[in-house]
């Protein structure tokens, strides 16, 4: 056992010294190559094999396709390199700048890149940390294959507590291949660790963090790439005065932070307006609200909002809701954006309204490439993980702009984060960040259940 | 001079009558034991001199002062202690730290003192130590030496039932009340504890106990007092109680004499 | 370790006091027998539990003086932050500042704070007071209210009076809760304060809209789950020497530390006055006090012990401890947020209590260290994985000893192993063809290339999982030959288990080793590691 | 219009369910001395096992049995699965730990809890799933009690079937040879055992029939509240015990009592001050009961023998 003991101990040193990081190479562009189009019964990696002897070259034809296409549009987009369509016009390098590509890419793929992702992974929340997980890891997956590089995601549980989350974001800085963060979830996590990433000048970028005060002033570090409390709550209330036109509103929050923080917004948009309302909280673990719509349908407000994130119990207070009878509107917020709690509500969920800065992710044709793949490894999804797959594909672009100025450094990767210009998406919304890194403009559309399906209303 | 007075003292549990009316007293440097069949509320009584049970009415005087209705770590810290029938050891502390934590009525340095480890601290350990050896060293080699960091669990049962008197001891009191302290001895042990049970008296304290073995109760009992049904039945010398003919029946239920012979 | 110590079996050593050992037999049970002396009987057989590798370190470790003993465990907890921030250490660890490190450390001293003061509570009074967590949290409040914004224009009070004051009002609420909850014995006890722990977390998170009857506007009391922000910190060690004699901070030589790295000094002087002040108070009228009422407290009363005093003197002790780290906790974090004080916190406290062994000062340091320590190394797969593997093979060690049946086993189940892989390339081509996402460890390598990964392999590792748990159950209920068959399947089922989905999930894979290792460490040794086994019978 | 009938029946439905999960709880309790917190989790077990069945027996061309039978089978999938995972919990994880000290189990407990949590998020979903409210009873189906009031059929199912559980348990306790088994354990486990009886064979049989009362109480939560989830265990335990303990821990109606107290107590916490504090209620309850009583309302303290 003694020996046993000591060789851990020795092991445990041996892997620590492991990780090598191979030098950055430039990128190597050539122009050198034919016109092809595609034949039936061809697809990319039996081009490559034709042309370079080697099946596992066909990213090259797809990627020096994609760079013609955005020179000359005869050039098709390739967006699922699986799926290619007869006719359509490839760009084939010859060998020689294949060659340089290919070498290019093994150069790419040795870098030691990573990307940290923090969220609640485990406990009550995890099903949302989980979704966004898995998404940032599918918009990795597809940048790899993309581009050739081999970036990581590395995972840091933060039991959506500030304490836990301070101790994540120092493993993720104290590790010099992490270049951006994504996450976390639950504002008073992303207030706590603001000043660690800010201390480190390394990227955060936060998919659902939305209290207002964290972009303003904000920090230099900080970036979110969702629109804040403070646009979603006023919007919510116009909508719900002046299209719907209640006079009364029942609030409900579920006690997390971005709950609390959206419903405050509703109330003080609400009350400034002149509506009457009313408020209560229920916990997350809740099951039954029964009692809580006893006390709803005895004030009989015009509208109940309910911004939780839960899809279940969204859907079993629509439920119940109906159970008794309560002839008004039911209003919810970006955890409606998930289409399992109308299943669990069944037809108690028609003609339910939701607030969402995006159109549905399941509809989104950017988004296809990400939400197929997504469905193929991990299932159904809802409302959380796009936002989630957005923040890395922005890390994703600025960690590559950065590499290609041959200058992959975490203050770059601020830099070009910041400088983030996309016209679009995988949400289908231009991306740049303006004051306090916020994003610019942030839109909030009104959904509404109709058929069981959302359909955008404002 | 009484050191303990009784004054018709009543307890009940729920519909049963367990001590009733009784009423005796204790002077000081006396050897008392009280003597019963089984359920005759002996226990119950002991009960009721340290505070445990509150009794139903009555009263006792300890050293003039009455004691109905104190804790029972008041009663103790007046100079009463007792030991268990069943015992009722600290078993997983040492031995000699069973018999120190049975000083703590009679020490009163406060938390600064502890935190700080003033001399005066230090001074009162040392003594709460002294005490200790002292109390166990009553009981010749038995407990003493390298046994005093022994837990009390890997002690025999005999040797049990010393360290508990030695606990008591540690207390100072001045009134001993035993629970049947020969209980499960073998006769040779039996002979000790009465022995014993004479000795203490001679270094001082009054003792109350109670027995069943007549052969400790007619070796050292000053007085002897007599229960049944939580009544007191008979009083006075050995010989005067066990010819008693209530106290016969009370045992036997017929006229017949057992216990002459001492 | 615990497991090595209780299955070696090697010659007794002559034990050098001189005792008499008149009963020396052989272990009968690992409850002490009742009437046989058995301190004198055991003599030897602790003695045994102290051989081997581990036993001689243990060993050599208490012929050692204690000062020596605390000095050198000081010493070491001092030099780490310094050491590890120089550039060998990081190096070696591969990382780029030692911050991270420091953050753990400096956690592992709180936690161990808090758990001296359940220590005392649990432990020393034997009260299972399960409402602890309510006294950190309600320091942390306490802090928050006398030294931030919150209240009006913010009242600022010193950090050298609001925590006296924090400490001081909190350990009244626990002399009150006591003396509430002090009627109930045992259980009910531990229930009634783990009702009033649990109002507590509700009502952090909910007091946010407190009418007060001679106020117009309602009241935030807690800012509900957003929590307090912004709290002041305790500028309590310098590097400036004048600073030092102006405000009478501590002077650490001139070196300019991290915010963190100072806290970490701050906990570390707190845990060591905290537990001398415990040390002192245990081995005094007090603790021997506290102790006697644990074992009977009726008996104790009976003694002249006050016993409602002193329950009362455990509830206030150990909630003045919880608000002094509570206190000190928030004023680092800079924040307070409910979540910190819900079940999951006291859960881990008492895990760590346990686990090092209740009533054992140096074993709720320890437990608490590996506690903080084993999930913060788990985040990191790869060392998950050499855990896993290489813990796996020890523990194996441990249970059957390094004998033929082991290698039997570990070799036949390396060889059906390869067997089974052989076959299904030879009869379904392609199916072995998976590639789970793991980042290139050489375990983790080599374990996929004895093992078949099919290429969709997340239900099968899902199911792999529930059958590696039979298989396990069924290892160790079943008695003849076959248990080494299921060893050899649940070998198998959970090295694929662990390359499909363990590796894959990390975050919850931490959870499940944690817990599963808790609940063996329980069951193989219930006193924790450096606990007493007590007898709880007459 | 008048809350007051609605509360009721809110209260009872929650009553139920608790005092479903208070059963297991206090039997346990009443035998082993044991707060067996992983008693949540089996619970919570019970809910995915009958989602199981319910999946494979209402695929989405609708269902293939009738909804009664259905039912049934859930019933009794997830009663024989609970059975089965508490008794192997008791013999992996308490059985061992039957002559440690008291806190040791109270540790495994808790951890078997999260290990049992986690496994369920690890290899089914750390997403809530859906019973659907229309899919076994229809939202809008139940029995109309005059006016507005009307009771869900879903709920008169939860009541109906806490009321036939407590029956058969009642009867089990009382009249078979388990139930006096059960009954002298409980009273005194070492006579017990010196009298004869199997005390390994009645607490396993003891968790067989907690556990399968706590499968029958996850199962009717998703069909009366609609959806379940991996976390749904431990605050539903935590109330379940709360209710055994409010009761009398060890008490069969004890149990029941406590449940319907707790469970009404937080329909008139939520109805007549405010939801958001319908918890601290429930605790509040709790601490009030034990206060005034310390055996809980139908317990017995045990006198102290000197």
């Amino acid at each position: 056992m003694n020996k046993i003991s000591k060789s851990l101990l020795v092991l445990l040193l041996l892997f620590t010294l492991g990780a090598g990081v191979a030098s950055a190479a430039a990128p190597v562009f050539q122009d050198g190559g034919q016109e092809y189009i595609v034949q039936a019964d061809d697809w990319l990696s039996k081009l490559a094999d034709k042309n370079y002897g080697d099946v596992l070259a066909w990213p090259i034809i797809w990627e020096a396709t994609n760079a013609k296409a955005a020179e000359d549009d005869s050039f098709a987009v390739i967006e699922n390199p699986n799926l290619i369509e007869v006719g359509q016009k490839l760009w084939i390098p010859d060998t020689g700048a294949a060659e340089a590509m290919m070498g290019d890419r093994e150069s790419k793929a040795g870098i030691n890149i990573k990307i940290g992702f923090m969220g609640p992974l485990t406990g009550g929340a995890a099903f949302l940390g989980q979704e966004q997980l898995n998404f940032a890891k599918t918009a990795v997956q597809l940048f790899n294959e993309r581009t050739g590089f081999n970036v990581q995601v590395t995972e840091g549980d933060t039991e959506i507590n500030p304490d836990t989350g301070k101790i994540v974001a120092e493993r993720f800085i104290a590790d010099d291949s992490v270049y951006a963060v994504v996450g976390p979830a639950g504002s008073q996590v992303c207030e706590a660790t603001q000043p660690v990433f800010e201390a480190a000048g390394m990227v955060q970028i936060t998919p659902s963090c939305t209290r207002i005060s964290l972009t303003d002033p904000g920090t230099a570090t900080f970036f979110r790439p969702v629109p804040h409390d403070g646009l979603q709550g006023p919007t919510d209330a116009n909508y719900m005065m002046n299209v719907l036109g209640v006079t009364s509103a029942y609030l409900v929050d579920d006690q997390s932070s971005y709950s609390t923080g959206l419903t405050d917004e509703v109330e003080a948009a609400l009350t400034a307006a002149g509506a009457t309302v009313e408020r209560a909280s229920v916990t997350q673990q809740d099951t039954d609200f029964s009692s809580l719509v006893t006390t709803i349908v005895a004030s009989n407000p015009g509208v109940v909002f309910f911004p939780g994130q839960i899809s279940s119990q969204l859907g079993t207070l629509a439920a119940q809701l109906q159970e008794q009878s309560y002839g008004g509107t039911y209003f919810l917020a970006d955890g409606g954006f998930d289409i399992s709690w109308v299943d669990t509500a069944g037809e108690a969920a028609e003609g339910t309204y939701l607030s969402f800065f995006a159109p549905d992710p399941h509809f989104v044709l950017q988004a296809r490439d990400l939400t197929t793949r997504y469905e193929a490894q991990y299932g159904d999804y809802g409302a959380f993980g796009g936002p989630s797959a957005l923040s890395t594909n922005v890390v994703l672009g600025a960690i590559e702009r950065c590499f290609n100025a041959d200058n992959l450094t975490r203050a770059c990767v601020v830099e070009e984060t910041a400088a983030t210009n996309l016209a679009d998406s995988v949400l289908g919304i231009p991306v740049s960040f303006g004051a306090g890194n916020q994003i610019n403009g942030g839109e909030f559309f009104i959904f509404q259940v109709q058929d069981g399906n959302f359909v955008l209303v404002q | 001079m009484a050191i303990l007075n009784v004054d018709r003292l009543s307890k009940h549990f729920g519909g049963l009558l367990v001590v009733n009316d009784l009423s005796f007293e204790l002077n000081e440097g006396e050897i008392l034991s009280i003597i019963g069949p089984n359920g005759a509320g002996k226990t119950t009584v002991l009960n009721l001199l340290t505070g445990i049970n509150p009794p139903d009415s009555g009263d006792i005087h300890f050293q003039g002062q009455s004691i109905v209705g104190l804790q029972p770590h008041q009663i103790t810290k007046l100079g009463m202690a007792r030991t268990f029938q069943t015992l009722r050891l600290f078993l997983n502390m040492s031995i000699i730290e069973n018999v120190m934590s049975a000083a703590y009525p009679h020490t009163k340095k406060g938390l600064f003192d502890i935190i700080f480890r003033t001399s005066g601290w230090r001074k009162e350990e040392a003594q709460i130590r002294a005490l200790a050896q002292e109390s166990l060293s009553f009981f010749g080699e038995r407990l003493v030496g390298y046994r005093f960091d022994q837990p009390a669990y890997s002690l025999s049962y005999a040797n049990r039932r010393r360290l508990e008197i030695a606990r008591a001891m540690a207390t100072k009191p001045k009134l001993l009340l035993l629970d049947e302290p020969a209980a499960g001895m073998n006769p040779k042990e039996t002979l000790e504890i009465t022995e014993l049970i004479g000795q203490l008296r001679d270094k001082g304290y009054t003792i109350l106990f109670i027995e069943h073995d007549m052969n400790v109760v007619s070796g050292i009992s000053d007085r002897v007092i007599a229960l049944d049904y939580g009544q007191k039945i008979a009083e006075g010398s050995y010989q005067e109680v066990v010819e008693n003919e209530r106290v016969i029946e009370a045992y036997l239920g017929r006229k017949q004499s057992v216990w002459t012979k001492a | 370790m615990s497991v090595e110590k209780n299955t070696q079996p090697t010659n007794p050593e002559s034990e050098s006091s001189g005792d008499p050992r008149t009963g020396a037999s052989p272990r009968a049970g690992d409850s002490p027998r009742i009437g046989v002396d058995e301190w004198v009987a055991q003599a030897d057989e602790r003695k045994q539990a102290r051989s081997g590798f581990w036993g001689t370190i243990a060993n050599r470790w208490e012929t050692i003086p204690v000062f020596w003993r605390i000095g050198f465990v000081a010493f070491i907890l001092i030099l780490a932050p310094i050491v590890t921030n120089t550039t060998p250490v990081l190096s070696l660890l591969d990382i780029s500042n030692n911050d991270f490190m420091v953050r753990v450390g400096a956690t592992f001293l709180a936690f161990s704070i808090l758990a001296i003061g359940l220590n005392v509570v649990v432990g020393y009074a034997g009260l299972l007071d399960l409402g602890y967590v309510a006294f950190f949290g309600l320091a942390s409040y306490g802090y928050a209210y006398l030294s931030s914004d919150f209240i009006g224009a913010g009242v600022h009070v010193p950090y050298f009076i609001s925590i006296p004051v924090v400490v001081a009002f909190t350990a009244l609420v626990g002399y009150l809760l006591g003396s509430l909850a002090i009627r109930l014995y045992g259980d009910y006890l531990a229930i009634v304060t783990l009702g009033f722990g649990l109002l507590f977390f509700q009502l952090a998170q909910t007091l946010t809209r407190v009418r007060f009857f001679w106020l117009e506007r309602p009241v935030d009391l807690t800012r509900g789950p957003n929590g307090i922000n912004n709290l002041d910190a305790i500028p309590l060690i310098t590097s400036r020497i004048e600073e030092s004699i102006a405000y009478g901070y501590i002077y650490l030589f001139g070196s300019t530390f991290t915010p963190t790295i100072k806290y970490y000094f701050l906990f570390l002087i707190m845990l060591g006055l905290v537990v001398l002040v415990v040390h002192h108070m245990n081995q005094s009228r007090l603790g021997r006090g506290w102790r006697a009422m644990r074992e009977d407290d009726l008996a104790a009363e009976v003694m002249g012990i006050p016993v409602r005093h002193l329950k009362l003197m455990a509830f206030a002790t150990g909630a003045g401890i919880a608000a002094l780290a509570g206190a000190t906790f928030a004023a680092w974090q800079g924040n307070v947020v409910p979540i910190r004080y819900n079940v999951l916190a006291l859960i881990n406290l008492y895990a760590m209590v346990v686990l090092g062994g209740l009533g054992s000062l140096p074993g709720v340091i320890i437990g608490a260290f590996i506690y903080t320590l084993l999930p913060e190394i788990l985040r990191n797969v790869v060392y998950a994985t050499t855990l896993f593997y290489v813990g796996g093979l020890i523990g194996l060690v441990a249970w059957l000893e390094p004998s033929k049946r082991l290698v039997m086993v570990l070799g036949g189940t390396f060889l059906a192993g390869l067997l089974l892989k052989f076959l299904v390339n030879l009869l379904w081509p392609g199916f072995d063809t998976g590639v789970a996402p793991t980042e290139g460890f050489f375990l983790n390598q080599w374990a996929q290339s004895w093992l078949i990964i099919p290429a969709n392999f997340t239900t099968a590792g899902n199911l792999a999982i529930g059958a590696g748990i039979a298989a396990l159950l069924a290892t160790v209920s079943i008695k003849n030959w076959w248990r080494y068959v299921f060893l050899g399947l649940t070998i198998y089922l959970f090295g694929f288990a662990w390359e499909t989905r363990l590796a894959v999930e990390p975050s919850v894979t931490r959870i499940l080793v944690v817990g599963a290792s808790l609940v063996v460490l329980m069951i193989t040794r219930p006193q924790g590691l450096l606990g007493k086994l007590r007898v709880e019978i007459l | 219009m008048d809350q007051l009938p609605q509360t009721i029946i809110n209260g009872l439905t929650l009553g139920s369910v608790y005092a479903l999960i208070a059963l297991g709880y206090s039997m346990v309790y009443g035998i082993l001395k044991l707060l067996n917190f992983a008693h949540g989790d089996v619970y919570m077990i019970g809910a995915y096992i009958g989602y199981a069945v319910l999946v494979v027996l209402v695929p989405s061309t609708g269902p293939l049995l009738p909804i009664p039978i259905i039912i049934l089978v859930m019933f009794l999938f997830a009663m024989v699965g609970c059975s089965i995972l508490g008794v192997a919990i008791e013999r992996f994880a308490y059985r061992p730990l039957r002559n440690a000290p008291r806190i040791a189990p109270l540790i495994s407990a808790l951890w078997v809890s999260f290990v049992l949590q986690n496994l369920i998020q690890l290899t089914i979903s750390p997403r809530p799933l859906s019973y659907g409210s229309g899919t076994l009873i229809p939202v809008n189906s139940g029995i109309n009690l005059g006016g507005d009031l009307r009771i869900h059929t879903a709920r008169v199912l939860v009541i109906g079937t806490t009321i036939v559980m407590m029956i058969a348990l009642t009867y089990f306790i009382r009249s078979t040879k388990w139930g006096r088994a059960m009954r002298a354990v409980a009273m005194d486990i070492d006579a017990a055992a010196m009298m004869g009886v199997d005390v390994n064979r009645v607490i396993v049989v003891t968790f067989i029939v907690g556990s399968a009362l706590a499968g029958v109480a996850g199962v009717l939560v998703g069909i009366v509240f609609f959806s379940i989830q991996h976390t749904m265990g431990f605050l539903a335990g935590l109330k379940g015990f709360t209710a055994s303990v409010v009761g009398g821990i060890g008490s069969i109606p004890g149990a029941v009592a406590g449940g319907l107290l707790i469970g009404m107590a937080e329909a008139f916490a939520s109805v007549y001050i405010s939801v958001t504090f319908k918890d601290a209620v429930a605790f509040l309850v709790l601490v009030i009961v034990l206060l005034i009583r310390p055996g809980g309302l139908l317990g017995r303290l045990l006198v102290q023998k000197v």
